[in-house]
């Protein structure tokens, strides 16, 4: 067992290499048709980090709502503006330097203190999977306000980008 | 044929009534269902499968189709009908036949071929040549597997081009007859009138 | 928990009225908005009249439910329908549903018909929680109310600018005093810790003062006191209610004559004990009343304005009033408050109804309309009577009370001005109705016809109320309302006398007999006075005024007086409240266009100073939101530093 | 997650937001600020996961909360999208530095 | 049954006899490895023989006889057609996004063969028991619109990019319906996972099977219209409408690639009806033959299904096609989620009779909620 758990753990920083890879071509490339492909790679990735966290119904909740809804509706948007994200158009402002140096800051403030801090382990829920039934007893008992919430606000932004984005008096 | 048959039928179906959303597209699914039922062992001619298999099997030619022409001869291949008088050669639009007529040796014309052939691959199959033909020598073929692998392949020499009469009957039966009782009765008429020079019937059936 | 109660339908009726006008009135009821508006009035006079006859019969009904909980305190909203609340209502239900009638006959054809409705529901709904409330702090939501209201409806006819202004001024002018009241009231709360009416009572009548001086309580009195200023028009701040006869005559009667400008007075009626606890405070309350009920008064002498006459005399009157009241006379004050809602709301419908007939409201324009519009004429003098104070009128009577308690409680000084002043009241309206109503018709074009009977029958109405409410309050009763108010909050009671009787009637009378003398016989005398003292009336350029002794005797000085007071209305005070330092124009005489060009350029120089500085922040706004994202995150980031102190 | 050190999972969640706060501060086209953010959503959204599963709270509560962030991910992109298409019809351009009216 | 299980006996001494001579990791690697290769190859096998059996039944459906030259009855008819694309000229069209346009075909087959996964071929055949099975199902299959993206948009043509947008629209709306026709099944059986939905429906006969209840019909009949939807199958076929879009979005792929996407979309085809058996029609459940013949017969049958509506249906208008989705099915599976409830609320007989009522009912309404288009009668001034 020891080499399948080497494998696993090979997988998952191989994964989270490779996440990282398409994170960065999602914002350095300059074709936006390819970033948004590397954006659905990475979403896939971070995907498959949720299985590797005993996070299925996660899992599955990411490639349904993330690859299936959220990317085709990007890339949909990215066609109809397609001809905007070119090559030839700059792709990014001016402001990247201090942009980059600032996030700069904050990676290092932020690494250091996740690397300072005692972070407690508790034993009981590692391994286990998270039934799909304890995820909907929680999301009809304790967060049911935010559920309903939620649904609403959904209902509330799909009139809304349906009224925003259509077309002013056909006639 | 099995087609228009379908549509009557789906037609009985919708006019009847609509009892209820969905019917319409429920009597065009039984349709298709009793189309692929019925294929199993209705007739073509009932509405079954009109397939023909083609290279085991084929349609009949009709009686009139034309494909390429060949000559006819009566009793040899030696004596075609043939008097290699180049009308045909004359005639036909895309200049596939050359005929080349046969001469004794002091040089006077024997009104025959001694070459006749005809270029298959340029053949448009429009059937002058049998129109023109004033000695019903020169017909159309239902012959069409022909394909070959070299061009040369589709020149065909008279000797391929030969067929007899009853070839011609086999193919023809009624064009045949026709021709064959147009020429005795021109046969008689010379005879009735020797010093008369033999003359083609101009009343020869053509089809 | 709050039981069901009828009293609490009286105002939520006519709020509901508000609703359904405001948001389906303009489309789907259009000119029935007036009956909804007038049904749910009616709705509230079946159910508070009885409320009102039982409580003259001694009852008191009080009833409230937790509002809000802040911490262990708790405001609990309510009503209280003791003797000077029931007598309050009994006046608004009836007075606001008669002129709503009216209002139905004389908006109609309106663009905004159902809106104006609205509004008056709104207003009514205010109206009555206000005095019906039993706490200082529904007192005010509704005071507020009110106070939109009546900016809304004068400047109902939005479209005029004089409407507009009108209603902009009427609004800050009132503004200046809600914030004082509101502070009086805030610093009442601090000194007793409650708002409820019952039990600031109770704790006065027990002689506490709370924690705090007792000067501190006089203060807050004096602030409670600036709301009345404000909402009563008294002086300085009356300078608003002339201007808002812009809006509709059924709203001036409504809300600028009888219902809403009385609240002021209610007002001090209401927190008449915290007064009686600091008897200091008490002449600045009569010295303020007496100076505007003779102020108003001069002014309406020379006025032209049919409306605005009315509306000088409302100022009058309920300057009568706060006098009185400040005199500790709070059965007289109040007797008059109701008396003068029910003749001055008459004649403002009358002023009302003769506009609609005329479509002028100058009253030199105007003329022996007497025979034109008979029902309004009777009616409109029967006011006028009343408002002069000729017996048996209910005007004599309320208007007796009051000089009767100047007279007993020493008040000498008062009593004499309130005297002129009663005089000058006849004269002027007097003066008005023999010019509206006698005489020939002045102008050709103006061709009157009498109004329709949706509007003459309210004014018969009210007529009841203007001849009949006197009795209750008078000797002939044994000032039954006097006493009956007396059980609620005690204060001094006055044996009638004949003198100040006698020179009451004297002085109404002289009044009437003066306007006649002079006003019937204007047409020979005009012309030879106007062309011999033309020079002198130059301010004056209209026609109306050429009676000889008008002129010698009375009129010039009277004039000049009065000009000299409207000026001094006009410019001085009306600066001051628009906040331009009056103050300063004043004592640097007339030259104010320098002040304004000292103020303006002051405002502009900050105006410039602003530009400039903002020339130079604004480059900070790029309109590139990744660009605020950034700085932002870099904010962010130098707090994150910060708050873990990695630097 | 007994695989991997809590610290390595959440520098690179760090990372990964890290990327996408980079993209959305830089990127001009608007719908590549929206993509850089659904980056950064996803960070948030793994610690939680992470968080959930390494703390004493019940492992459900980390993936409820990642629903709701990717219910509301899902909400910013339809109206983000419709906003740009919007401004795509009006302005022919979906560059956020060719936005900037709203100024001064 | 001896036949029943034989895969699985099969499965399980080959892994006997490796645990006898390598570790237990090889052993668990062969086991995968084992499961993965029979998925390999048995989804290209099942694409080319459907492909096989379409043409076949559409032959038959239009009288005719359908492949049957290469092989007996045709048999090799799909291995001829593989050998001739792979020997076709591979065209990249100049002003493609050339590695766009190579990975397109690649990613769309990746999906349909992930799905295999959780798909019950027989008792105890599932690959793997996934408890969010159905979820996983749905989830993967709603990837397949980007590779369709990423072809259509790499080709840079503007039939590629037409039949693109109409996919993903078309995928995106019939996706909803789909998942919510599921939500009833889960309700019912508790779970999520498929080889136990399938054992919730065993025993009485078949009469437990999901198809039998009015949500189950109502659920199955959307969740089958929705499923053709979803594999771009006429009368969806709009994203390669051949007379508006010459093939949409694989206009411009030719050989091998092109065999992709067509394998992919087959492939999705099975697994989908393979999905609508366990879901509705009751698995691999069945009397006396073994399971596996079950499942594969009921699938099968359902894929004919599919071919015969190919045969007899004319391809939709696209405003109807997102209208049915949005206006017909969308609200009718609501309802039938709800309607499912009220079935495991009430008692029996009146479940039976309340459910079915309510399922009639609500189909009529939402059939006259949406005979609102009447088009205008049109007068061409040219006519006149």
């Amino acid at each position: 067992m020891e080499i399948l758990t080497l494998a696993a753990k090979i997988g998952a920083y191989a994964l989270m290499t490779g996440v990282l890879l398409f994170a960065l071509g999602v914002v350095a490339l300059r074709n936006l048709f390819h970033s948004a492909l590397c954006l659905a790679a990475a979403l896939i990735g971070i995907a498959g980090l949720y299985l590797f966290f005993r996070a299925d119904f996660l899992a599955a909740v990411q490639i349904l709502l993330y690859v299936g809804a959220v990317m085709t509706v990007i890339i949909f948007a990215i066609m109809l503006t397609e001809h905007l994200s070119g090559k030839t158009t700059i792709q990014h402002n001016r402001q990247s330097l201090p942009a980059f140096l600032g996030i700069a800051a904050l990676v290092t403030v932020i690494a250091k203190v996740i690397l300072q801090t005692p972070w407690p382990v508790t034993q009981k829920a590692l391994g286990a999977h998270t039934s799909v039934e304890g995820i909907g007893t929680a999301l009809m008992t304790v967060y049911v306000f935010p559920f309903e919430v939620i649904s609403v606000v959904l209902i509330a932004a799909l009139i809304g980008a349906v009224i925003i984005a259509k077309r002013e008096n056909p006639s | 044929m099995s087609g228009a048959g379908c549509g009557k039928e789906y037609g009985k179906f919708v006019k009847k009534s609509v009892p209820f959303f969905g019917w319409g597209v429920l009597c065009g699914l039984w349709v298709t269902l009793k189309n692929f039922i019925t294929s199993y062992f209705r007739k073509p001619d009932e509405g079954g499968i009109f397939t023909v298999q083609y290279p085991e099997e084929c349609l009949p030619d009709f009686e009139a189709s034309r494909n390429f022409p060949f000559l006819v001869y009566d009793e040899t291949p030696e004596k075609p009908r043939c008097v290699a008088c180049g009308i045909c050669e004359r005639e036909c639009p895309v200049k596939c036949i050359h005929v080349l007529m046969a001469k004794d040796e002091n040089g006077k014309p024997l009104r025959r071929p001694a070459a006749f052939d005809i270029d298959y691959s340029l053949c448009m199959n429009c059937g002058n040549c049998e129109e023109v033909c004033p000695f019903n020598s020169i017909f159309m073929d239902h012959e069409h597997k022909i394909a070959a692998y070299d061009r040369k392949d589709l020149m065909r020499p008279m000797q391929k081009l030969l067929k007899s009469n009853s070839y011609f009957h086999s193919i023809r039966p009624r064009d045949a007859e026709a021709i064959d009782r147009a020429i005795k009765e021109a046969a008689e008429k010379k005879k009735a009138a020797v010093p008369a020079k033999p003359a083609p019937s101009p009343e020869a059936p053509k089809s | 928990m709050v039981t069901a109660d009828r009293i609490f339908l009286i105002p939520l009726l006519p709020f509901a009225a508000f609703v359904v006008n405001i948001l389906f009135g303009a489309r789907f009821l259009k000119h029935r908005a007036a009956w909804l508006s007038i049904l749910t009035s009616i709705a509230a006079c079946v159910i508070a009249l009885p409320v009102c006859f039982e409580v003259f019969g001694g009852a008191r009904f009080a009833n409230d439910f937790a509002w809000l909980r802040i911490n262990d305190g708790v405001l609990r909203f309510g009503y209280l329908v003791d003797p000077l609340s029931a007598s309050l209502l009994f006046m608004v239900v009836i007075v606001g549903t008669l002129i709503q009638i009216y209002a139905s006959g004389y908006m109609q054809g309106d663009p905004r018909y159902s809106r104006f409705f609205a509004y008056v529901s709104l207003f009514m709904s205010a109206m009555l929680t206000l005095v019906i409330s039993n706490n200082f702090i529904l007192f005010f939501m509704a005071w507020e109310i009110m106070g939109l209201c009546s900016y809304l409806l004068i400047g109902f006819y939005f479209q005029k600018e004089s409407a507009a202004k009108a209603c902009f001024k009427a609004f800050l002018t009132t503004r200046l005093g809600d914030v004082g009241f509101l502070i009086g009231v805030l610093m009442l709360f601090l000194a007793l810790g409650t708002f409820d009416f019952s039990e600031i009572n109770r704790a006065l009548a027990l002689g506490d003062h709370g924690a705090l001086p007792l000067s501190f309580l006089a203060t807050s009195a004096i602030f409670i006191f600036c709301g009345t200023i404000g909402k009563s028009a008294q002086f300085p701040l009356h300078v608003w209610l002339p201007d808002a006869m812009e809006g509709p005559t059924p709203v001036s009667a409504l809300i600028h004559a009888a219902t809403m400008v009385a609240a002021g007075v209610f007002l001090v009626a209401r927190s008449f004990t915290i007064f009686m606890a600091v008897p200091e405070t008490m002449p600045v309350v009569t010295t303020i009343g007496c100076i505007t009920a003779f102020m108003a008064a001069f002014i309406a002498l020379t006025q032209t304005d049919i409306k605005r006459i009315l509306a000088y005399s409302t100022i009058s009157q309920l300057g009568y009033m706060v006098t009185a009241l400040g005199m500790q006379g709070l059965g007289a004050g109040t007797f008059h408050l109701i008396t003068h809602a029910f003749f001055k709301a008459l004649l403002f419908l009358g002023a009302g109804s003769v506009i609609h007939g005329t479509h002028v409201q100058d009253i030199r324009q105007m003329g022996g309309l007497f025979k034109k519009m008979p029902h309004t004429a009777v009616t409109f003098i029967i006011a006028s009577l009343a408002l002069a104070g000729v017996p048996p009128l209910s005007g004599f009577w309320s208007k007796d009370e009051i000089l009767l308690t100047a007279f007993a409680s020493g008040h000498t000084l008062v009593f004499w001005i309130l005297l002129l002043t009663a005089f000058m009241t006849a004269f002027y309206m007097f003066r008005l109705v023999f010019i509206t109503f006698f005489g020939k018709a002045r102008d050709p074009h103006v061709h009157a016809h009498e109004s329709p009977a949706v509007m003459t029958l309210p004014l018969w109405g009210l007529v009841l109320g203007a001849v009949l409410l006197g009795i209750p309050g008078s000797p002939l009763m044994h000032h039954w309302f006097q006493q009956f108010l007396a059980h609620a909050i005690h204060h001094p009671e006055y044996h009638p006398s004949a003198f100040v009787m006698t020179c009451s009637v004297i002085a109404a009378v002289g009044g009437i007999t003066l306007a006649g003398i002079i006003y019937m016989k204007n047409t020979h005398w005009a012309e030879s006075i106007a062309k011999r003292f033309r020079p002198l009336y130059r301010l004056s350029f209209n026609k109306f005024y050429l009676d000889e002794i008008y002129s010698k005797f009375i009129i010039r000085p009277f004039t000049a007086l009065g000009e000299v007071l409207y000026r001094f209305d006009a410019k001085v005070i009306d600066g001051s409240v628009n906040g331009v330092g009056a103050g300063a124009m004043w004592l640097g005489a007339v030259k104010n266009w320098i002040d304004k060009y000292i103020v303006d350029g002051l405002v502009n120089f900050m105006g410039t100073l602003t530009c400039f500085l903002n020339s130079i922040v604004k480059r900070l706004q790029t309109g590139f939101v990744q660009n605020y994202l950034l700085i932002a995150f870099l904010g962010f980031l130098a707090f994150i530093i910060w708050e873990l102190k990695l630097v | 997650m007994t695989l991997i050190p809590v610290e390595h999972v959440l520098i690179f969640s760090l990372l990964l937001f890290a990327i996408g706060l980079y993209g959305t501060l830089t990127r001009r086209n608007i719908i590549g600020i929206l993509i850089s953010i659904e980056l950064m959503l996803n960070a948030a959204n793994i610690n939680l996961v992470v968080f959930a599963k390494t703390t004493s709270l019940s492992p459900e509560t980390g993936q409820v909360f990642a629903v709701f962030v990717i219910a509301i991910a899902a909400v910013t992109v339809a109206v983000g999208l419709a906003i740009v298409l919007a401004l795509y019809r009006s302005r022919k351009t979906i560059f956020a530095d060719e936005v900037h009216l709203l100024k001064w | 049954m001896i036949f029943d299980p034989v895969f699985i006996r099969l499965k399980a001494l080959f892994l006997d006899l490796c645990a006898r001579f390598f570790p237990e990791w090889v052993v668990m690697l062969a086991s995968i490895v084992i499961s993965a290769v029979v998925i390999l190859v048995m989804g290209p096998v099942i694409m080319m023989y459907l492909t096989l059996l379409e043409r076949k039944l559409l032959g038959r459906i239009q009288n005719r006889y359908g492949p049957n030259r290469v092989g007996i009855w045709g048999l090799l008819q799909p291995v001829a057609d593989g050998i001739k694309m792979f020997i076709k000229e591979d065209i990249v069209p100049a002003h493609a996004d050339k590695i766009i346009h190579l990975l397109a075909p690649v990613v769309t087959v990746v999906p349909s063969l992930m799905v295999f996964l959780v798909v019950p071929f027989g008792n105890g055949m599932t690959a793997v028991n996934l408890n969010i099975g159905i979820l996983y199902f749905v989830a993967i299959s709603s990837i397949t619109t980007i590779p369709i993206f990423m072809g259509s948009w790499a080709s840079r043509n503007k039939f590629s990019v037409l039949g693109g947008m109409r996919a993903a629209a078309q995928m995106i709306s019939y996706e909803a319906p789909m998942t919510l026709a599921i939500v009833p099944v889960i309700m019912a059986s508790q779970t999520l996972a498929t080889a136990t939905i399938v054992e919730s429906q065993g025993g009485g006969f078949g009469m437990n099977w999901f198809i039998f209840t009015p949500w189950g019909l109502l659920g199955f009949i959307i969740y089958f219209f929705c499923a053709i939807a979803e594999c771009n199958r006429p009368p969806f076929d709009l994203p390669e409408a051949e007379s508006e879009l010459i093939a949409g979005f694989h206009t411009e792929y030719s050989g091998m690639k092109f065999a992709l996407f067509y394998m992919a979309e087959y492939m999705n085809a099975f697994t989908l009806s393979a999905i609508a058996v366990t879901l509705f029609l009751g698995g691999w459940q069945g009397p006396f033959l073994p399971s596996w013949i079950w499942f594969f017969g009921k699938t099968f049958l359902l894929v004919c299904v599919m071919i015969w509506f190919r045969g007899t249906f004319l391809r939709f208008r696209v405003d109807h096609l997102m209208g049915f989705a949005w206006k017909f099915l969308l609200p009718l599976s609501l309802i039938n989620i709800l309607i499912a409830g009220l079935w495991f609320l009430t008692p029996a007989i009146a479940a039976w009779a309340l459910t079915a009522g309510l399922v009639v009912a609500s189909f009529f309404v939402f059939v006259k909620l949406n005979k609102t288009f009447v088009p205008e009668k049109r007068t061409y001034v040219l006519a006149d």
